[in-house]
C-alpha cells in the first residue's frame, strides 16, 4: 500500500441539536448550505484541494443522509483505489461494540484505519463549519516548526473569548497553555477545532488517555495533557472566513450574506472549488413573468413568481404569484402559486400551499424551545406540507402532512409549532 | 444485456460554420448545460445498455475530454463500459475513417469480441430521449433483420433527411436521401438496431467493393434482400446540422412542455460534473423566459434566451433570443440580440450585437469585441 | 435516481467462530480462500456477473478488513455513482443505537437504504458460502412464477436433513411448510440462505415482525410468518457445487480440492471470473531449484523450496530446502529455510523459522477447544511468529510472536496451544 | 504538486519486427503481467505526479484499452487526470504528428492550462524504477534549463543511443545521436525535466522552422543557448526498441536483485487488472527459475523462460528460454526453445520451435503451429 504523507479525519458525528428540525433526521454535517452544498462539503472539498487523498469520515448519528451524499466519494475525486474517503462508523471489536465516546475517543476507535495508511500526519478536522483553507500550508508551517501537534486558531474579539477554547502563546506562537471558556482569558486566539498531530505522538497520546479517561477528548484531555509533557505545540492563525452555522439565526445569517453582489465568502474561485454530490438536475429556468434579484438560486430550479434576498436550492418550483423573500428554500421544494414566504427556513421536499402565508405577525420565542427558535425565522422540517390558505408566524416550527384542520381558525400565531410524528422520509 | 451500443460521432459539418471549428458535432453544448452527446449516451445508460462505442474523428479532442471518465453515465469496466474508438495507424491501416460503416469496420474486433445479439447504432448529434429497449422488443417481434427509427414530420419541410416509404406493415419499401420530390413525410432519424453477426457479415462484404456508408451502402442497397422495418417513434427529436436547426435546438428547451420531457422525467439526462456554484442574481438583474447556467453572475437584463455556465452580464445589459456559452462575460450597456457566443467570448461595455432569428451571428470561441 | 429492478443485501456478520484464530481478528466473509480470495468475493462477483451492481454489504464484527478490503468496489466493477457497494454498519438513529440482533432484524434497520433504491425486488445473500450462481435465472423464477419470496435449495442426502432448514413443497415446489433441523425429515430440500423476496411483501413483514421480535431472522420469524399468511413462495433447485466452509476441516478440505487436476470448483472459467482486491502483486517465480507439484499458487510468491499438494496466497516466500505439502498458506507468509510444514493452515503475514517441523506426531484433539481442532490440523493464527528449530505437533493453535524458551525443550506437542495476548495487526 | 507528467508513447519500431504489428511499443507484454507503460506511469503515480499526458499515435488501440481506467494507477479527474492524446483533424490540423516535439506542439493547449512549473517528459518504452523528485530538485538546485537524465554503460555499446559529453559540473556540452565514434561512455536515457513556460516557449519558437524533435531541435540545437545539465542515474533502466532488448529485459525478470529492485520494493509497480485465478502446478509440473503468470496451467516443464497470463502447457513439454504471452497454448510434448510466442499461439502435440539466444524465433499474434 503506498504510504500517504497525511491523512484527514474528520469528525462528522455532531447532532447539531440548535439548529432544531433541521438536525432532526440527518448529522449536522449533512444540513444543506448555500442552496446546493452540504456543511460536509467544505473541510472535503478543502482537503483535495490541499492535495489529500485520504479522508476518514467519523460519523455514528443518523449516518444515512450522509453516506448517501458522500457515496464512494466521485464528487470531490476521492474514488481512489488507495485512500480516497472512507466512512467510519463505530463497530464491535472482539467481544464488545462501542459507540464513539468523545472526539479523540472516535479516533481511538479507528487507530487501525489511521495505521493502514502508515501516515506521518493526522489532521483531525470538523464537518461543522464553512471555510477553506490550505491544509498544506497548516503542514508546511508543522514541519518548519518541528511541532507536535498544530492548531488553528482564529483571533476573536477578546470580549468574545470566554466562550471558545483560547489558546495562550508566546511570541513565537507556541502554546503554553490551553483553557476551555476562561472567565477571564489572557488572549484572543480561539481554537478552531482544526488539529494536526505528528501521528506517533497522538497514537502514543491516545493509548495514555485511554487508560484513564472513557470519553476522551480533543480539548479536554489530549491537548492538556500533551501541554503537561511540554510536547512542541504550536497556533496556526488563520485569517481568513470562518463560520460556524450552529444555530438558526447564524445559519440563516451566513445563507443571507451569500446573496450580497460582493458576499465576504466568494465560492466563485476557479482554483478553490467547492465540490458537491448534485445529481444529474436540469438547468434553471426563469419564467417571463418572473422576478428574482439579490438571490443565489441552484441547478433544476423553476422561477415564476417573484424571488427577492433568498438561497434557493436544487430544483425549487415557485409557482406564478409566489413571493418568497429573506428565506432559504431547500432542494426539490414547491412553493405554490400566490404564496408568500418571508424570512423562513423551509427544508427539503417541502410543500407550500396556495396563497399560503407564512413568517408574519409578531416576534414572540418558540413556546416550546425558546432558546432555539427566537430570532422570527419559522422553520418548516423536511417533507413537510402546508394545506392552501393558512397563516404561519414567526418562530413557528412544523413538521409533516400538515392538514388544514391542525390549525386553529386557518392560523398558527408565532411561537406556535406543530410536529407531525410518522413523517416519511 | 441483449444489445452494445454505437454512436457514431465522427461528423462534420460545415454548416455549423465556425461552431465547429475547434468541436466535433456531438461535443456541441445544448440546453445550458449539456453536450449533444449526453442525449445519446444517457438514452444508452437509461437502456440497461452497458456497453457502447463511441466513433469519433473530427475534432476529437474536445469529446475525448468531456468523455474522459465513463463515470458521470455510470458504465462499468468489466461487464461493459464506454469505448472510444478513434482512428489510429498501424502497418495495415492509415486510413481516416471513409464512412459511416468504414468507421464501424474499422473497429470490427470490438463486434466480434462481443456476444451481446444485438446492436443498436445511433448518432451524436441528436438531441432526443427514447427507450432502446422498445425498439429491441418491435424488432424481435417483426424478425426483422434491420430496424430503423422513423418519424413522420407531417408537414415539415423533409429535404434534408432520409425519406422512407413504407408498407402497411411497417416494411421499408424504399428510402431516398434527400430527395428532391419526397414521396412521404416520414423520415429515418439515424437510430439503426441490428443483429451483431448479420452487421459483421454487411460490413465483410460491402467493403472489399469500397462502399463505406450505412446509410447508401446498406439501408438503400439492401432494401430488397433484407427485411428492414421501421420503429415509428413521435417523441422530440431534434438534430443539429446547422447553424439554425442548433439555435431552435437551444430555444426549443425554453418551452415547458420539451424541458419537461427531456430534462424533467425520469429517465433524467447525465453530464460531466463540472461543479460550478449556484448563479447569483444582483439587484437589478432581470431574466425572463431564459434557461440559467450555474455559475453564472447576473446584473442585466436576459430574455428568451439560454445562458451556459459562468457567463458574467454587467449591468444595464440586455440579452435577447442568444446562446451564450460558457465562459463568455458581456460587459455593462451592452446590448445582444439573436446572437451565439461561443465559449469565452468578452463582450465590452456598450457594445451591441444584433443579428437576426433567421441569421443569428456567430461570434467564435475566445473573440473579443 | 435511477430505479434499480433488483439490489441485492449481503448479510456478512457472522463470526464464524468455528473457524477458531482464522475469525480472531475478522469477520467469516474476510476468511481467505483459494489462495488470493477472500470468501466475500464469491457472492460479490456473482452478483455482478449477474448484472446485480448495487450491494448493501451488513457487518459489524470486525469489518475493518472487510473494509479495507471491499474499499470503494473497484476490483468487481462496483464502484458507482448510483449504487454500487456499499458497507452498512449499525447507526444511532434517533435517540439510540441498536446492533443487528438477527438476520432480518439487520435488513429492517437498513430499510432506509433499500427504499432509496426504489428496487421491485430484493436479493439477500450471505457472505459464507463458496458457489457461483447466476442470481439472474432465479429472479426470471421469482418472476414467472409471481413468487412473493423464492428461496434458493439444495438437494441434500436425505440422512444429513436433520441439521439443516428444510423446505417441504408441493409438486410445483411451492413451498407449504418450513422446518428447521426436523428430526423427521420429510423433504432433502435444504434452504441456502439466499432469498429473493419482493421488496413491498417484505418490507410489510418487516415492519409487522418488529412489532413482536427484538432479534428477527429469516429462518425462524419471516419465512415462518410469510407461510401463515399463505404468501406464494417457491424453492429453487440449484444444483451446482456450494460449500459451506464453516469448520476448520470442511475450509481445508475444500481448498485442497482446488488443487487437483480437474477440481470440482472451477476457477478458470473466463464466462464468470471471480474478482478480488489482489493489490499489486509481481509475478509469481519459482527457483531453479524448486519442486511444485498439485499446487495453486498466487502472485507474487516466490518458491526456492518443495510445495507439494497446497495453496499458496498472494507473496508467499519458500525458502531453500523448505518443504511444505498438504497446507494451506495465506498471503505474505515466509516458511525459511529447511522448514517442514505438513497439514498446516497459516494465515497472513507469519514467519516460520528455519528447520521448523509442523504438523507431526499423534493426532491429539486441541486441549482448549478439542471441536474446533479435532482434524490433525495445526493452525497459525495471523502475524504469528516461529523461532528456529521447534517442532510442533498435530491440532495445535499458535498466536503471536512465540519465542523459543514458550516451548518446553523447544517441543509443542499435539493437542497444545500458544496464544500470546498484543498480537500486533 | 510541482511537475506534470508527458509520457511519449507514440514510436514504433520495425526492429521488434512481428510484435508490433498490432500494438505500440509502450504496450509490450514486459515481466509476466506488465506493459512497457506502466513502469513510466507507476513512477510518475509513485513520485506524487498527480496529472500526466500520454502522446500515442501508432497502434494506438492496444494502449487506449490498457490505459481505458486510470483507475489502476489512481490518477484522479479534478486536481489531475490521466489525458490521453491521439492525433485528430480538425480543419487546421489533419497531420499526424511529425515527430516527438512537435506531438507535444499539437497538444500545447495541455500545457498552456495547466499552472505546475516544471514537466517531467519521458517515453513510455523504457523499463526502471525512478523517483523523478530527486531530479526536480537536483534541477532547482543546478537552476538549469533542461535536466536529461543519463546512465554511464560503462564497458556497454553506446553507438545506439544518444552519447552525452559533460564538464565536471554535469552540465551538458555535447550530444551526439547515435556517434559512430562515441567520445564518452554517457547516455542520455530519453527523460527531461524542463520549466513549463520554457517549453511553450521553445516549441512555438522551433515549429514555424519546421523543426519537428525534442533531441535533435531542442536539445542538440540549443546546448549553447541552454544552461543543460546532466542527472546520473545509476539504476537498472532498460530500453526496449529492438527483439533483442525486449527478450533480454524479460529475461532480466529471472534476476533476484533486479525482480527486487522492479518488483519487490516499494513503491510498487502498477498495472490493469486482470482477475486471473491463481496458477496452477498439476503433477508432473516442473518449474525451475522461470516467473508464471496468475490463471496458467502448467503440465509440462518450463526452465528460465517468462510466461504471462493463462498460459497452459501440457504434459511433457519442455520450454526453455522462451517468453510465452497471455493466451497461448502448448499441446503435449512440446519442445519450446528460445522462442517469443506472441498472445494466443497455439502450439499443438509434439511440435518443436527452436530458436537461438541471439536470435529468437518469433510466432505472431494467434499463430497456430
Amino acid at each position: 500500500m503506498r504510504k500517504k504523507e497525511m491523512i484527514a479525519m474528520l469528525l462528522a458525528g455532531g447532532q447539531g441539536s440548535r439548529l432544531g428540525i433541521l438536525t432532526k433526521n440527518m448529522a449536522k454535517p449533512a444540513v444543506t448550505f448555500g442552496g446546493k452544498y452540504r456543511i460536509i462539503d467544505f473541510p472535503l472539498s478543502n482537503c483535495i484541494n490541499s492535495g489529500i487523498d485520504t479522508v476518514g469520515v467519523l460519523t455514528q448519528y443518523q449516518p444515512l443522509r450522509l453516506n448517501q451524499h458522500i457515496g464512494i466519494g466521485i464528487p470531490w475525486d476521492l474514488d481512489r483505489k488507495t485512500g480516497g474517503v472512507t466512512v467510519l462508523s463505530p463497530h464491535i471489536k472482539g467481544e464488545q461494540g462501542a459507540w464513539y465516546s468523545g472526539t479523540s475517543n472516535a479516533i481511538y476507535q479507528n487507530m487501525d484505519f489511521v495505521d493502514a495508511y502508515n501516515p506521518e500526519y493526522v489532521l483531525i478536522l470538523s464537518g461543522d463549519h464553512i471555510y477553506k483553507m490550505d491544509y498544506a500550508k497548516m503542514l508546511e508551517y508543522h514541519k518548519k516548526n518541528q511541532c507536535d501537534a498544530t492548531i488553528a486558531v482564529l483571533e476573536i474579539p477578546i470580549e468574545e473569548a470566554n466562550q471558545f477554547g483560547i489558546m495562550n502563546t508566546n511570541q513565537e506562537d507556541r502554546i503554553i497553555e490551553f483553557e476551555e471558556k476562561p472567565p477571564n482569558p489572557k488572549s484572543n486566539l480561539a481554537s478552531m477545532g482544526i488539529y494536526i498531530f505528528t501521528w506517533s505522538v497522538l497514537k502514543q497520546a491516545l493509548i495514555e488517555d485511554n487508560r484513564h479517561n472513557d470519553s476522551s477528548d480533543f480539548g479536554k484531555h489530549i491537548i492538556p495533557s500533551m501541554l503537561e509533557d511540554e510536547k512542541r505545540l504550536f497556533a496556526y492563525r488563520f485569517r481568513d472566513y470562518w463560520k460556524d452555522v450552529g444555530t438558526i439565526e447564524s445559519y440563516w445569517k451566513a445563507n443571507m450574506e451569500l446573496t450580497k453582489t460582493l458576499p465576504e465568502f466568494n465560492l466563485y474561485e476557479d482554483f478553490w472549488k467547492i465540490y458537491t454530490n448534485s445529481d444529474h438536475q436540469p438547468p434553471q429556468y426563469i419564467a417571463e413573468e418572473a422576478d428574482v434579484q439579490t438571490t443565489t438560486l441552484s441547478e433544476g430550479c423553476e422561477v415564476y413568481g417573484t424571488v427577492y434576498n433568498s438561497v434557493l436550492g436544487p430544483g425549487v418550483l415557485i409557482e406564478q404569484g409566489a413571493f418568497v423573500r429573506d428565506s432559504i428554500i431547500m432542494a426539490n421544494t414547491i412553493v405554490k402559486q400566490g404564496a408568500r414566504v418571508e424570512r423562513c427556513i423551509v427544508d427539503e421536499e417541502c410543500v407550500i400551499g396556495r396563497e399560503v402565508v407564512m413568517g408574519e405577525g409578531e416576534n414572540i420565542p418558540n413556546q416550546a424551545r425558546s432558546k432555539v427558535y427566537d430570532c422570527g425565522i419559522t422553520v418548516l422540517g423536511d417533507n413537510t406540507t402546508i394545506p392552501d390558505q393558512v397563516w404561519i408566524g414567526k418562530n413557528c416550527v412544523l413538521n409533516g402532512e400538515t392538514k388544514y384542520e391542525d390549525y386553529p381558525e386557518g392560523r398558527l400565531e408565532s411561537g406556535q409549532s406543530i410536529i407531525l410524528e410518522g413523517v416519511k422520509k | 444485456m441483449r444489445a452494445l451500443g454505437i454512436i457514431l460521432a465522427g461528423g462534420k459539418s460545415e454548416r455549423l460554420k465556425d461552431l465547429t471549428d475547434h468541436r466535433a458535432i456531438a461535443a456541441m453544448p445544448v440546453g445550458s448545460c449539456y453536450r449533444a452527446i449526453d442525449f445519446s449516451l444517457s438514452n444508452m445508460a437509461n437502456s440497461g445498455v452497458s456497453k457502447v462505442a463511441v466513433i469519433t474523428q473530427y475534432n476529437s479532442r474536445s469529446l475525448l475530454d468531456h468523455l474522459s471518465s465513463a463515470k458521470w453515465w455510470d458504465f462499468g469496466r468489466k461487464q461493459g463500459g464506454l469505448f472510444i474508438f478513434t482512428p489510429f495507424l498501424s502497418n495495415d491501416n492509415a486510413f481516416w475513417y471513409r464512412g459511416t460503416a468504414d468507421s464501424i469496420y474499422q473497429n470490427l474486433t470490438f463486434l466480434k469480441r462481443s456476444n451481446e445479439p444485438y446492436v443498436i447504432i445511433t448518432s451524436g448529434d441528436h438531441v432526443y430521449k427514447m427507450d432502446y429497449n422498445k425498439i429491441l422488443e418491435y424488432h424481435k417481434q417483426k424478425e426483422a433483420d434491420i430496424t430503423i427509427v422513423c418519424k413522420n414530420m407531417r408537414d415539415g419541410d423533409v429535404s434534408n433527411y432520409g425519406v422512407v416509404e413504407l408498407d402497411e406493415e411497417g416494411r421499408m419499401k424504399e428510402f431516398e436521401e434527400k430527395p428532391l420530390d419526397p414521396q412521404s413525410s416520414t423520415i429515418s432519424v439515424g437510430i439503426y438496431v441490428i443483429q451483431r453477426t448479420l452487421l459483421i457479415k454487411l460490413l465483410e462484404e460491402i467493403m472489399p467493393e469500397g462502399r463505406y456508408d450505412i446509410v447508401k451502402d446498406i439501408i438503400i442497397r439492401y432494401r430488397r434482400k433484407l427485411k428492414t422495418y421501421a420503429y415509428m417513434f413521435d417523441g422530440y427529436w431534434s438534430n443539429i446540422n446547422n447553424v439554425q436547426s442548433y439555435y431552435q435546438t437551444n430555444m426549443d428547451f425554453l418551452d415547458r412542455e420539451v424541458r419537461g420531457l427531456l430534462l424533467k422525467q425520469a429517465p433524467y439526462i447525465a453530464t460531466k460534473a463540472k461543479d460550478e456554484p449556484p448563479a447569483k442574481y444582483n439587484v437589478g438583474a432581470c431574466a425572463k423566459g431564459s434557461l440559467i447556467g450555474s455559475g453564472c453572475i447576473l446584473n442585466g437584463c436576459i430574455e428568451h434566451s439560454v445562458l451556459f455556465r459562468k457567463v458574467f452580464t454587467g449591468e444595464n445589459s440586455h440579452i435577447r433570443g442568444s446562446i451564450i456559452m460558457e465562459g463568455s462575460y458581456v460587459g455593462n450597456n451592452c446590448v445582444i440580440e439573436n446572437a451565439i457566443l461561443d465559449k469565452e467570448v468578452v463582450v465590452s461595455d456598450g457594445k451591441q450585437i444584433i443579428g437576426t432569428k433567421e441569421n443569428p451571428i456567430i461570434l467564435k470561441k475566445g473573440t473579443v469585441v
